[in-house]
């Protein structure tokens, strides 16, 4: 599709761009004494929801798979969920950023703050829907660049410079490998464009090795984003070191992305077991890989956060458990898998922001990020018990305890991985061992809430707006995990969505 | 009206408590006994409605793989693109478990009235877990079997945890952890059983009755007994029970034995028995053996406790036995005697569990051996406690000699042997119950406790009802067997025909 | 097909993108480090000039190329920023500093 | 009348039920309006009336010329093949045992109101006896083994509530449950012969639903097809006999089961008299009775069962001839009686071990009873060698305690002779009969009448010896010696007079054809037991028996007279001579202990080594160490939570270490990260083309 006709199918991706570049030039005319962090953060979340309308209405119009921009990018409906899902996490970013203390009170530049957060959401887009090395690598690093700057851009203590270095550094050599595996991948079939190279992948016979050595060397960035092992190491520093906003949208909206944009690698490029056409399988099957890949991520994730005692620590490893779980359904290798990791992501975003957002308004409260900050929170008074309870009902969610939407979202990925067949009952046996052992650290912090006699520090201060926003969230937060948890056809008609990608 | 509840019976059993748990959160939290008073009365509620329950089932209806069978059926779609429905109902099989659970209940608020600590959470948690107790045996839908399964844990969890004794948070995550091992094995199962079966369901009476598509007998069938095998509990999964016995608050105790351990040996005959006959069939051993293991060595565990309700507890173990050795048996008689001593074991294990709530709340310790000559201070709470104890002990004439008696008929025929290692189980079990009995009750009064009152109005009235019923049970268990006699006859055929 | 050409340019960037993997684990000051990053960037761009010349002959690749370097400077850019900063708290920039950050 | 009964049978059984319901539940508001004997009136006029219906209930079953008549209440169980009615079964048997109980029961209740005067817990006391009354009825008139068992229990559990009646005294607490647990092991025995008895008949005779396979009519109809049934290679008929016959060593304390009877002793005087001595402990014999055509099977069970009753009547009779305390004499004679008991059953002479019961159990109350009111006279001193000389105060005891013991010696023509001979007859010719049987039969008879004998003048006759042995134990404190001794009132001394009437008259109804009389009694039960080969016939070997068992009573009394009568100073040098010997059997032979050891001790461990197994390992250590110092020792729960327990918290902990490695793999170096990153893509690719 030439790229004028490409408009139509850009309107989201365009009106960011055009609302980033205004926002820019705003920031020139406003005074720094004249806004409030408010302000910029306000101004930053319309542009998120007009972008998110827009994406909303695209979704409903345009359904169906086409390429636009000559083939750079494509637009389907799989595309289009994971951008409404990332969109969502960016806005719910924003809001979290304007609540945290330590984004909305001592920051002063909150509007380049906003423009790079916006400008990490177009990158999140573009990289959700290249359809062309090219156009993934741009993405991938205007969603990276834009992340090393805003882990580091609030200015805490030692950890944040060093988390961003680190972030840096590693994302850097990731997706340098990667970028390397992608040149093997056109010096075997000659082109760039996905489609390209799956024709020509169908169609002639490449080396398997080579094949493999290049698919593990994508791989390698794309588990860079998805914190998967063993690419997840930076992830647990990173997030302690961060914002807390900006470490709660890490583990839901890149990740989510680079889910997205793995799935589209795999199964389009290398192939879906179920189509019709010979799948270039034939040379490589990533399935097992995958699995593996899936068992240990969900292994190693789950056993780290065990005697972890700072919350965004202990969220980051249960970020890479999650993402252990959600690759098991990429594994399955089949159209339900990928609906089911939509479906997980549209409740692992409810309920693992609903757990950042009270580690933020605690973190406000008592400026702290360790557990013992929650001790006895559940017999502080109404407002410590509505807190506890959100949180309470978010880590239960997480480790997939009914009547919690995360039990639903971990039955869609266990059905995808036992449909497979026999192959794979191993990968489903150990991702239940794993809930048992996610259950350990998630009831700790349960415990600590509610268990402990103990009422540590003081008693909540009184209610603030910024207080009751942040309340506002989380009951719809922990509202939408609970309904979801007990009916969740909605979602599942929308998740359901994904699959027609393959068409 | 009348016809509303009639077609809806079920349904408000199950969601009645969940209602008043909402209405207990919003009554003011010093408004204390406002807030017991109104958990009674949506406990009391489903006990009249089980009664009606009771009155309107057709004891003559047996079918237990068949829809036609189950009474009281109440079926909507939930999840039409998975094919989940809200499908509940009743058989013989559940309708002894909902007695006993609507009765139990409303005997443990009863017994919670001296809870001062977080009252309204307290009564929440446990409308809810009453709704998740009531949920699992009237589920008829695997999925909203498993709901219901995992939904009691959390409040269990938070009731143990929060209201319990010193060592609560390890009783209490022990009790989590251990549950949920089982159950995630129980999950898979479940996600299997589903994608095998054309069209793809979660009904339980159609996955009966179509029960040989699934593969993988034998480890399905073990995936799901060490599910149910951790809540019965089995040797050697019933660790946490004793921990969890001895933290939880005396209400829960009840609960706890008294109903959440009949759920394990429920599931294995709804769903083992019924989906998996022929494995249960080749099992027989197994679980007889288990069943052995578990009446003797709890037995023994018993007797050589100190605490008064950890002696209880093991008691339980030992009883659960009786329950699984019936149930290996593959007669009528064992059969029906499994699931009547499921019943019994919940009104006498409850009662126990008060009486042990009683003593506690007065002396603040449960040493068997700190008191002594009780039975001339409070003479009354010494003669409930007897009757407790003698009819754990299986005295005939007590409701447990009859299920126990049946269990061991039904064991002689097919386990010989065991059967008559079992037996000797009543022999250990007279040891320690008139032991404690002896320590706590007779001889010398201890000065100590010279002036302990006897049993109050309120606990009179919470351990009454089970004592009639232990009584009257004992003496004409008709009632009851009547109820579950067809379809356990059915069920029975079902897997003795299976091999 | 000229094989022994492309071997020769693969073979180059292998090296290259070995002795990058091998600067990035070894160096202790970042800027090292970071030199260690630029050849694996490199390594991947010749690969893709290379192939486009050889094997594709399309121009895709050497576009690719481009935009590998541009990206390489951005990157440079926001990591001289950081370096900077951790230049002012540590007055080093040792990268074995930075393990505030662990377990 | 025929119909009432058939009809209304159970009101026999359930007046007395009624009084101990009445006295359970309201005796402490009767006692506060109407005093401490409305109890003891309620309890007794229960009895009362049972025992007049007892008598219609007698009357008509002796009419119908042993025709069983059979009182259905309601179905108890109804499931699969099986089929447990609430019935009660009217027949010779049961008539019998339904007099014997209702009448000494009443006897001991009017008896009891004199003798438990004043005591606290006066209505309990009625209540359990009435529901003991309630429970031995059930026993003998349950018409299947089922109902029987609960019978069977019932009094068991009545007898260990009686026991322990003062249950301030641990020693009678323990004296309780060690009744009740040692009785547990007997029921064991029952209920695993019962329950194999059943399936098999289930499965031989294909009963159609509806059948009451348990029902003892249908047993004997059907007992024949245990023919050459096998279980486990041996007859089943005998492994069922065993069984059962196990349960009757438990409730009737024959060896290997009876230590707990002497024990029992601790219960008040009468309930010794009632149940520990007339009714329950005969139970086994009844059962065994009820079960003939059962136990007629099995030639080895019989003989199992005649020498266990032969060596029980041996044993217990040389325990009784040192003992010094006034009841235990007697619960050792009793012990030894129900030997004699077991004897007759062995041998078949079914209604000769009936018969012996119905007399036992009048000469036997009537020597409790008798014990009672010597305890009472003496203010609750119950050691014979502070006795002596009784006759004089307490005339009307001391003619009825000659007499019921010149009954239990054997002497002609008092009813003990007519019982024993006939059972010493039978042991010789009877159809499983042995010399050997005999003989220890003969023995016994000897040694009872030394015992005995001993008993009666160390008690009634030479001097007071209040002051020989200084009241150590006398609870009582207040100087017992200088209290009064007087006979008792009439509410016992009545009872008392009414007993010794029927111990000597007794006999009558039994009188053996070798002395011209025509055994009634064995024609009454004859429906129930059938007819023995031997009656009717003159064999001369038969009057050579009687005589020499008549000698040898003779003997044992004569030897009692010289020893503690005219020569006191033998039996002391004797006891110095035969030292090891006169330990060994003053002290019971040790037995007690080595049950204590063997069994209690050794389950006691058994459950500690389990309980410890549920600690830690240390524990273990501790507690093996001090096991050998204490017998207290704390194992049980051990193997529990060491083991068990402990490999799940192995898990747990293994988990969380391994946890604690996972995250050392985050040292916080960049560039470690990096290199675990290049080292797995590296080990990746190297699997991947290895493998390839």
């Amino acid at each position: 599709m030439n790229n004028l006709e490409s408009l139509t199918y850009f309107a989201s991706e365009g009106f960011l761009s055009v609302y980033i570049i205004l926002l820019l030039a705003a920031s020139l005319l406003i005074r720094k004494e004249q806004g409030t962090p408010g302000l910029y953060y306000s101004l930053g979340i319309f542009g998120l929801a007009v972008t998110l309308a827009l994406e909303i209405v695209a979704c409903a119009t345009r359904p169906g798979s086409t390429e636009i921009f000559h083939g750079l990018l494509r637009s389907d409906s799989l595309g289009r969920l994971f951008k409404i899902l990332c969109l969502v996490s960016g806005i719910l970013f924003l809001l979290f950023s304007l609540l945290a203390r330590e984004t909305s009170k001592r920051f002063r530049d909150s509007m380049e703050y906003t423009v790079l957060a916006l400008s990490l959401c177009l990158g999140m887009m573009l990289f959700i829907a290249s359809n062309n090395i090219l156009m993934l690598y741009l993405g991938m690093e205007l969603l990276s660049f834009t992340s090393y700057l805003l882990t580091g851009f609030v200015d805490r203590d030692e950890r944040t410079t060093e988390a961003a270095v680190k972030y840096l550094l590693y994302g850097a050599v990731a997706s340098g490998v990667m970028i390397y595996g992608f040149s093997l991948l056109y010096g075997l079939t000659g082109s760039l464009d996905f489609s390209a190279i799956r024709a020509y992948l169908v169609a002639n016979q490449v080396s398997g090795s080579m094949l493999f050595i290049s698919i593990a060397f994508i791989l390698t960035g794309l588990g860079f984003k998805i914190a998967a092992f063993p690419f997840h190491l930076w992830s647990p520093d990173v997030y302690e070191g961060a914002p807390t906003a900006f470490s709660a949208f890490l583990s839901v909206g890149p990740k989510a992305a680079g889910f997205a944009i793995l799935m589209r690698v795999l199964y389009q490029v290398f192939g879906v077991g179920a189509q019709a056409e010979a799948p270039p399988a034939a040379q490589f099957d990533w399935t097992f890989t995958i699995a593996v890949l899936s068992a240990l991520t969900m292994t190693v994730g789950n056993l780290a956060a065990l005697p972890q005692r700072n919350i965004k620590r202990l969220l980051a490893y249960s970020s890479i458990a999650h993402a252990g779980y959600a690759l098991m359904a990429v594994a399955s290798r089949s159209a339900f898998g990928i609906s089911a990791v939509f479906f997980y992501f549209a409740v692992y975003l409810l309920m693992n922001l609903a757990a950042f957002l009270v580690a933020i308004v605690i973190a406000n409260e008592y400026y702290t990020e360790r557990l013992d900050g929650y001790e006895g929170l559940g017999w502080k008074g109404p407002q410590g018990a509505f807190l506890a309870s959100a949180m309470a009902i978010a880590l239960f969610s997480l480790a997939g305890i009914p009547p919690f939407a995360g039990f639903i979202g971990k039955v869609y990925l266990l059905m995808a991985v036992i449909k497979k067949g026999p192959g794979l009952y191993w990968l489903a046996v150990v991702a239940v061992l794993n809930t048992v052992i996610s259950l350990f650290y998630y009831a700790r912090v349960v415990k600590m809430m509610f268990l402990s006699k103990r009422v540590k520090g003081a008693p909540l201060s009184a209610m603030t707006t910024e207080r009751y926003v942040s309340y506002a969230v989380l009951g719809v937060l922990t509202f939408l995990t609970l309904l979801f948890g007990l009916y969740w056809t909605p979602l599942d008609s929308l998740s359901k969505l994904t699959m027609n990608f393959l068409n | 009206m009348t016809e509303f509840i009639h077609n809806h019976i079920l349904t408000l059993i199950t969601f009645l408590p969940l209602l008043g748990g909402a209405v207990v959160l919003l009554i003011p939290r010093d408004r204390k006994d406002a807030i017991r008073r109104t958990a009674l009365v949506f406990t009391l509620i489903p006990l009249l409605l089980a009664g009606m329950l009771f009155a309107g089932f057709n004891t003559s209806s047996s079918g237990f793989t068949t829809e036609a069978g189950i009474q009281f059926v109440e079926k909507h779609a939930w999840i039409r693109d998975f094919n989940i429905n809200y499908f509940v109902g009743v058989d013989g099989l559940s309708i002894p478990m909902i007695l006993l659970c609507a009765l139990i209940c409303p005997l443990c608020i009863l017994a919670s009235w001296n809870i001062e600590k977080g009252v309204k959470g307290y009564h929440f948690l446990f409308l809810l877990l009453e709704t998740g107790m009531m949920g699992v045996f009237v589920a008829l839908d695997f999925f909203l079997f498993f709901i219901f399964w995992e939904v009691m844990l959390l409040p269990m969890y938070f009731l143990i945890g929060i209201w319990g004794g010193p060592r609560k948070e390890y009783a209490a995550i022990k009790f989590f952890i251990y549950t949920l091992v089982g159950s995630v094995l129980m999950l898979l199962v479940i996600i299997y059983a589903y994608l095998v079966s054309t069209p793809h369901t979660f009904d339980l009476t159609e996955l009966a009755r179509n029960s040989s598509v699934l593969g993988y007998r034998a480890i399905l069938w073990w995936g799901l007994f060490i599910g149910f095998a951790i809540k019965v509990p089995l040797f050697p999964f019933h660790t946490w029970l004793p921990d969890a016995h001895v933290e939880a608050p005396t209400a829960i105790s009840v609960v706890l034995a008294g109903i959440l351990l009949k759920m394990g040996t429920y599931g294995i005959l709804r769903i083992n028995f019924s989906l998996l006959p022929d494995v249960t069939r080749s099992m027989a051993t197994v679980m007889a053996v288990i069943g052995t293991i578990n009446i003797i060595y709890g037995a023994l565990c018993a007797m050589a406790q100190k605490d008064l309700k950890k002696l209880v507890a093991y008691s339980s173990i030992s009883h659960m036995g009786y329950v699984m050795l019936g149930m290996a048996s593959f007669t009528d008689e064992g059969l029906n005697g499994a699931v009547l001593q499921m019943f019994n074991h919940g009104v006498v294990t409850a009662m126990l569990f008060l009486l042990v709530g009683v003593v506690y709340d007065r002396a603040h310790h449960r040493e068997i051996e700190g008191f002594g000559g009780l039975a001339s201070v409070t003479p009354n709470y010494a003669f409930v406690t007897f009757l407790a104890f003698f009819a754990a002990l299986g005295l005939p004439g007590l409701n447990s000699f009859i299920s126990e008696a049946l269990v061991l008929l039904g064991a002689f025929k097919t386990h010989t042997v065991l059967a008559v290692i079992a037996a000797t189980g009543v022999i250990i079990t007279a040891a320690y119950c008139l032991w404690t009995l002896q320590r706590v009750f007779l001889g010398a009064v201890n000065q100590k406790y010279a002036l302990l009152p006897d049993l109050t109005g309120r606990e009179i009235a919470s351990l009454a009802p089970l004592a009639v019923l232990v009584v009257v049970l004992g003496v004409f268990p008709h009632p009851v067997l009547n109820l579950m006699k067809s379809t356990l006859g059915s069920l029975n055929a079902l897997v003795v025909a299976a091999l | 097909m000229e094989l022994t050409g492309i071997t020769s340019y693969i073979i180059i960037s292998l090296i290259l993108f070995l002795a990058g993997l091998l600067t990035v684990v070894s160096k202790k000051s970042i800027i090292g480090i970071f030199l260690g990053i630029e050849l694996i960037l490199n390594s991947a761009a010749l690969n893709f000039a290379a192939f486009s010349r050889l094997t594709a002959r399309n121009l895709e690749g050497q576009m690719v190329s481009m935009f590998v370097i541009v990206l390489a400077a951005a990157e440079a850019a926001i990591a001289l920023a950081l370096l900077l900063a951790i230049y002012k708290r540590y007055r080093d920039i040792n990268a074995d500093n930075l393990t505030t950050l662990k377990w | 009348m025929t119909y009432f009964i058939k009809s209304y049978g159970f009101i026999i059984v359930l007046l007395p039920l009624l009084g101990a319901v009445v006295n359970g539940f309201f005796g402490k508001r009767l006692r506060e309006r109407f005093g401490g004997t409305a109890s003891g009136y309620i309890a007794s006029a229960m009895v009362f009336l049972s025992f007049l219906l007892s008598t219609a209930a007698f009357i008509v079953v002796a009419g119908s010329h042993g025709a069983a008549i059979v009182n259905h209440a309601y179905t108890w169980m109804s499931l699969g093949t099986l089929q447990v009615e609430i019935a009660f079964l009217f027949d010779p048997l049961s008539a019998m045992m339904l007099l014997i109980i209702t009448g000494i029961g009443f006897l001991i209740h009017v008896y009891s109101t004199a003798y438990m005067h004043g005591d606290q817990g006066i209505s309990r006391y009625f209540a359990y006896l009435n529901l003991f009354v309630f429970s031995m009825l059930i026993l003998v008139l349950a018409e299947n083994a089922l109902l029987m068992f609960v019978g069977w229990e019932g009094v068991g559990l009545c007898s260990y509530l009686l026991i322990g009646f003062w249950f301030q005294e641990k020693q009678n607490t323990t004296a309780a449950n060690k009744a009740f647990i040692v009785n547990r092991v007997g029921d064991f025995g029952f209920i695993a012969g019962l329950f194999l008895l059943y399936w098999f008949l289930a499965k031989a005779a294909g009963p159609s639903a509806g059948t009451s396979i348990l029902s003892f009519s249908y047993l004997a109809e059907h007992a024949h097809l245990l023919k050459d049934a096998t279980i486990f290679g041996a007859s089943l008929a005998t492994v069922i006999c065993l069984a059962l016959f196990l349960g009757a060593t438990g409730k009737s304390a024959q060896i290997p089961l009876y230590v707990w009877l002497p024990d029992a002793m601790a219960g008040p005087t009468p309930v010794s008299a009632l149940i520990h001595a007339a009714t329950m402990v005969t139970a086994g014999v009844y059962m065994v009775g009820r079960l003939n055509f059962l136990f007629s099977m099995s030639h080895t069970a019989m003989a199992v069962i005649a020498v266990t009753g032969a060596g029980t009547a041996l044993l217990a009779a040389t325990m009784g001839c040192l003992q010094n305390d006034i009841k235990k004499v007697l619960a050792y004679s009793t012990v030894s009686q129900l030997g004699y008991m077991f004897l007759a059953m062995g041998v078949g002479a079914w209604s000769a071990g009936l018969f012996h019961v119905m007399t036992h159990a009048f000469f036997k109350a009537c020597l409790f009873l008798g014990a009672g009111s010597v305890i009472l006279g003496m203010h609750h001193e119950q050691d014979i060698r502070k006795m002596g000389g009784l006759r004089k105060h307490m005339p009307r005891t001391f003619a009825t305690f000659a007499l019921a013991t010149a009954a239990i010696m054997g002497m002609p023509p008092l009813s003990g002779f007519f019982s024993k001979d006939e059972i010493l007859w039978q042991a010789w010719s009877g159809e499983h009969g042995h010399p050997g049987l005999w003989f220890a039969g003969f023995l016994t008879a000897g040694i009872t009448a030394f015992y005995m004998a001993r008993l009666l003048f160390l008690t009634f006759f030479g001097e007071t010896r209040r002051d020989a042995h200084h009241n150590h134990h006398d609870d009582h404190g207040e100087h017992a010696h200088d209290r009064v001794i007087s006979e008792s009132p009439a509410a016992i001394t009545v009872p008392l007079i009414i007993l010794a009437g029927f111990s000597a008259a007794a006999g009558l109804v039994g009188v053996p054809a070798a002395l011209g009389g025509s055994n009634r009694i064995a024609e009454f039960l004859a429906p129930v037991l059938g007819h023995h080969g031997t009656a009717g016939t003159h064999d001369p070997i038969e009057y050579v028996l009687m005589a020499a068992s008549v000698c040898a009573a003779l003997a044992g009394g004569g030897l009692a007279y010289l020893f503690y009568l005219a020569r006191p100073d033998i039996p002391v040098m004797l006891a110095e001579r035969l030292g090891p010997v006169h330990r060994l059997v003053y002290n019971k032979y040790y037995i007690d202990e080595i049950y204590g050891a063997l069994f209690v001790t050794g389950t006691k461990i058994l459950s500690r080594v389990l309980a410890l197994f549920d600690r830690h390992v240390i524990d273990l250590l501790v507690n093996v160490s001090g096991l050998a110092l204490r017998t207290q020792a704390r194992i049980a729960g051990w193997f529990d939570q060491a083991y068990v327990d402990g490999a799940v918290n192995l898990v747990a902990d293994s988990t969380l270490s391994f946890g604690e490695q996972v995250r050392k793999l985050q040292t916080g170096r960049v560039q470690v990260y990096v290199l675990v990153l290049v080292c797995m893509v590296a080990l990746g690719i190297v699997i991947r083309l290895m493998t390839v």
